[in-house]
């Protein structure tokens, strides 16, 4: 299991970390007895995703993800940011061993679950729009979504 | 230890170790002119044989063994497969068809172990308690009319604690029942006595103490006779076929000596490093050692830190030069935590933020003082990152 | 080859082979820098983890199989048991529990089917006829709906007949039998296509083709699930455990590339060596070839002397500074003869006197020469002092 | 298996090689069917060995413990020649290889075999003075006699 650079780039200096404490929408995933959990928060102007950040408990990969997808939905419009696919940003990464596939679809999910929570706090049942956010399994922490 | 500048502290000792230029040194030689087969008949050949039989007879003398009690295998995993496999299936015509081990062995034992479950083998998985140390009376009590092997581990390779076995073997010889021992990570470190110690079969593998990968050895007392793993040519008194790697067995007999011969110096050494190491890191918040403080192996130190998960911080650590492990290299890329650290009552989620620092006599105390430098910013980074760090220092679940 | 002054002519090469100073050159980095656990996330371990990777890329292409076809393993003892054992271990449940195999395999072979008799497997051993080759025909009508296994041998060790494996593969595949083929001997010397000759499992072994001693390969065709043989860690993508003998592993991989790079010359100027030399030797009064003239591997010649015991004829030549051998470097020391001449129909008095040249890239005309010089007095002056040449060379039954 | 320097000595050139014509006594132990086989010619006056040869077919050890044994004995009263054992064969030689031992063996036979034929060709039984000659059983070479 070897990361390509980019990942241990954005593992050694991830971009977005933090809190928003006035987010607009805040979304979480995984589970610590996985050893993954994501929590993501924006920031949402004229249905653009104008700030993004995330804290992460996880592996390598889960750091480099979060702030890969981070990096990838800054400045989107939202339902352009919900396009955003876990293929997207393993390429973004220059790719991801195969035991850590799982990381971009909760990074992928982290994105969607922080929109869900928008439109939630907006009134708007997000389900039509985001689509269902499968959890991931207690039982099996290679979940592979 | 640098290179290219950068400083690098290989803390990884319990994985592999760097074979040392006296035991390469003496290996070169028959990677050159001494190619010979040294079940050959011309000289080239006996010029082989010679010292392969002189390795036998080191590795016999650290572990007080006679020279044709030693048989050379390719590493720590096939002699524990072979012992155990080879017992079961010998005494399973007496209707013996149970063993017991402990539930925090290596792999190459708890495999094995399962796959004997497989064809129809009972195995009584012994607890470890929180000190990471098994009690001889659970043992004994475990032993049945029925039970045909007793295979725990000299110590363990991720917390590096040290089993009781003199007393096992002495429950095991009160009971005639057969007893091996997994000594991967106890050879070369702690002073062992098959003989004194009632041992009647012992693993070692020669890339734990600076001989190369892929070569190893099994004690098999005199007179226990078990079927071969690999069958084939008269090699090793017939009892396990294939070519000799000449090289590496002439490798781990010396390596085998010069452990034997600094062990003392290294192991007082070594303490003094672990005392510090240990004093050192729990002094950060929320941390813990694995397994019993007095009772392990001077070169060993594993931990845990709450809401650090254990990848993050071997890379972090990494990106520092300190090379490191969350515990068995065999596992790495698996995703669920370590089993060890599961047997000895951690939770899941505690047991994923674990850190195993593994020294050997190639370290010195300035490792210490630089892992002491750079852990404590990269923990605190982390959980800085961490959503779950709030709520475990306000004391709430995750 | 000389050394000392000395002449020396390897002549053995069969038995066990050189290690290139390529393949040295390329292995030494492991012991030195690389020396990392290929399984650790840390950059020394992951610097380890590439190479074995490329290796095993490098012998798949040599094989005409897929990268992940092929396992790592101590040698083509382990390969040959793990093989065979594994396959007879998984179909038993099945009710398929015989094995066809030849009267002259490896020992690797025919013990580890021994064992498995013992267990209760029947096993066919094909005759090989004089000329020591497998007739198709027969295997084919070995064949019963109960058969789990072919196993036969690429080319044989001890006579260097070439094996009709291309039809064998083609009978086995007809009846939905399983063929494993020992090429221990082959790998290197003859062009092989795992696919296109319908092979399913293959052991090789490093130290026949300029590789170190104490490494080989299982390849495996895709879907085809045996037990392990050493259970443990993930090594091997869980299929063999044990910590990888790195060094072992990359010098495989370039002595495969290097003897698939080479092949053709080599092999049009061994063939040129082995005329000569068949040529010279059978000028020698009551001497033999065995087995087949042409379908041979071109380093590879045997022969035996009425009258002569191969021991002393050894000895004699390596006074002079040859190294040969009587046949498979396992048995010597044994005094039974060898079971593969027995099997070619010779009569034990002259399975006695038999001896094995075996050359490789290493050897050239020139050893030629001077085995064809030194040889033929030291035949006759055993000869002169056997009591047995007299009743021999007048035709009386000794 | 190594062979001492002195046993390769005598192999590579053993004394007392050759056959007596006019032999007084003549023993032949082994079996080419085992792969060893020695032949001892003696020559007797006034109850001494004068002279000594042999044939051997055989391996390293045949060919050494033959010439040792002839050495040990050329020159010997009969009845001191009868007292050679294979160990005092083994000792002059520096020793054997375990499996090599029964060429000793051989050794000691094959002069007890000349001494045999030289009473019986003297009208005198041998056995009670050299004693039962057990042969090499034809099933197992490795005959430890
Ligand atoms: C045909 C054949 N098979 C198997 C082996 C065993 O290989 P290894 O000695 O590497 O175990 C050998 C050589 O020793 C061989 O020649
Ligand atoms: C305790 C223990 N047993 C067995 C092994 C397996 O040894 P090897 O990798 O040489 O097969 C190891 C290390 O890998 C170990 O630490």
């Amino acid at each position: 299991m070897a990361y390509s650079e980019k990942v241990m780039e954005h593992f050694a200096n991830p971009h977005n970390v933090g809190e928003i404490k006035d987010a607009d929408g805040v979304g979480e995933v995984g589970n610590p007895k996985c050893g993954d959990i994501m929590r993501m928060y924006i920031k949402v102007e004229n249905d653009t995703i104008v700030d993004v950040k995330f804290m992460t408990f996880g592996c390598g990969a889960a750091i480099a993800t979060s702030s890969m997808a981070t990096d990838l939905v800054k400045g989107k419009k939202i339902e352009d940011a919900l396009k955003l696919t876990n293929k997207a940003v393993m390429e973004a990464l220059d790719g991801l061993p195969a035991v850590k596939v799982h990381c971009s679809v909760l990074a992928e999910q982290a994105i969607k679950a922080a929109v869900s929570d928008y439109y939630r706090r907006r009134g708007i049942d997000p389900t039509p729009i985001v689509g269902e956010l499968e959890d991931c399994e207690e039982e099996s922490c290679a979940c592979t979504l | 230890m640098d290179q290219n500048g950068k400083r690098l502290v290989y803390a990884d000792n319990a994985a592999t170790t760097a074979v040392s230029p006296a035991v390469l040194d003496a290996m070169l030689p028959f990677y050159k002119e001494l190619y010979g087969n040294p079940s050959s008949l011309y000289s080239v050949g006996n010029a082989a044989k010679k010292p392969l039989e002189e390795a036998r007879a080191k590795v016999a003398r650290c572990l007080g063994a006679d020279t044709n009690e030693i048989y050379f295998t390719s590493g720590g995993s096939e002699s524990d497969n072979w012992a155990i496999k080879g017992v079961a299936h010998k005494l399973k015509a007496q209707g013996k068809t149970h063993i017991i081990t402990s539930k925090f062995e290596h792999h190459a034992v708890l495999h094995t172990c399962a796959a004997l479950e497989k064809e129809g083998f009972t195995v009584t998985y012994l607890d470890v308690h929180e000190n990471g140390i098994v009690v001889p009376e659970e043992l004994e009590a475990a032993i049945t009319d029925k039970t045909a092997l007793v295979t725990i581990m000299y110590a363990n390779n991720e917390i590096g604690t040290i089993q009781p076995i003199p007393e096992i073997g002495a429950i095991c010889k009160k009971h005639g029942v057969l007893f091996h021992t997994d000594a991967v990570q106890a050879v070369g470190n702690v002073p062992i006595d098959v003989k004194a110690q009632n041992i009647d079969m012992l693993s070692l593998s020669g890339h734990k103490l600076h001989a190369p990968k892929g070569v190893g050895a099994l004690y098999i007392r005199r007179g226990i006779s078990i079927p071969n793993l690999i069958d084939g040519g008269a090699q090793e008194r017939t009892r396990r076929a294939g070519t000799e790697n000449v090289a590496g067995i002439v490798g781990l007999g010396v390596a085998m000596e010069n452990a034997m011969a600094t062990m003392e110096e290294k192991n007082a050494k070594l303490r003094r490093m672990q005392d510090k190491l240990i004093d050192g890191i729990l002094k950060i918040d929320r941390s813990r050692l694995n397994g019993d403080r007095i009772k392990r192996l001077p070169g060993n130190a594993s931990f845990c830190f709450e809401g650090i998960e254990g990848e993050s911080l071997l890379l972090m650590l990494d990106l520092k030069g300190v090379c490191a492990s969350s515990g068995s290299a065999c596992t790495s890329g698996s995703l669920d935590p370590s089993h060890v650290l599961l047997a000895i009552g951690l939770k899941h989620e505690v047991a994923h933020g674990s850190l195993r620092l593994s020294f050997s006599d190639m370290n010195d105390e300035s490792d210490i003082d630089y892992i002491l430098e750079v852990l404590p910013p990269i923990v605190e980074r982390l959980r800085s990152m961490s959503p779950l760090w709030d709520a475990i220092i306000h004391g709430r679940t995750v």
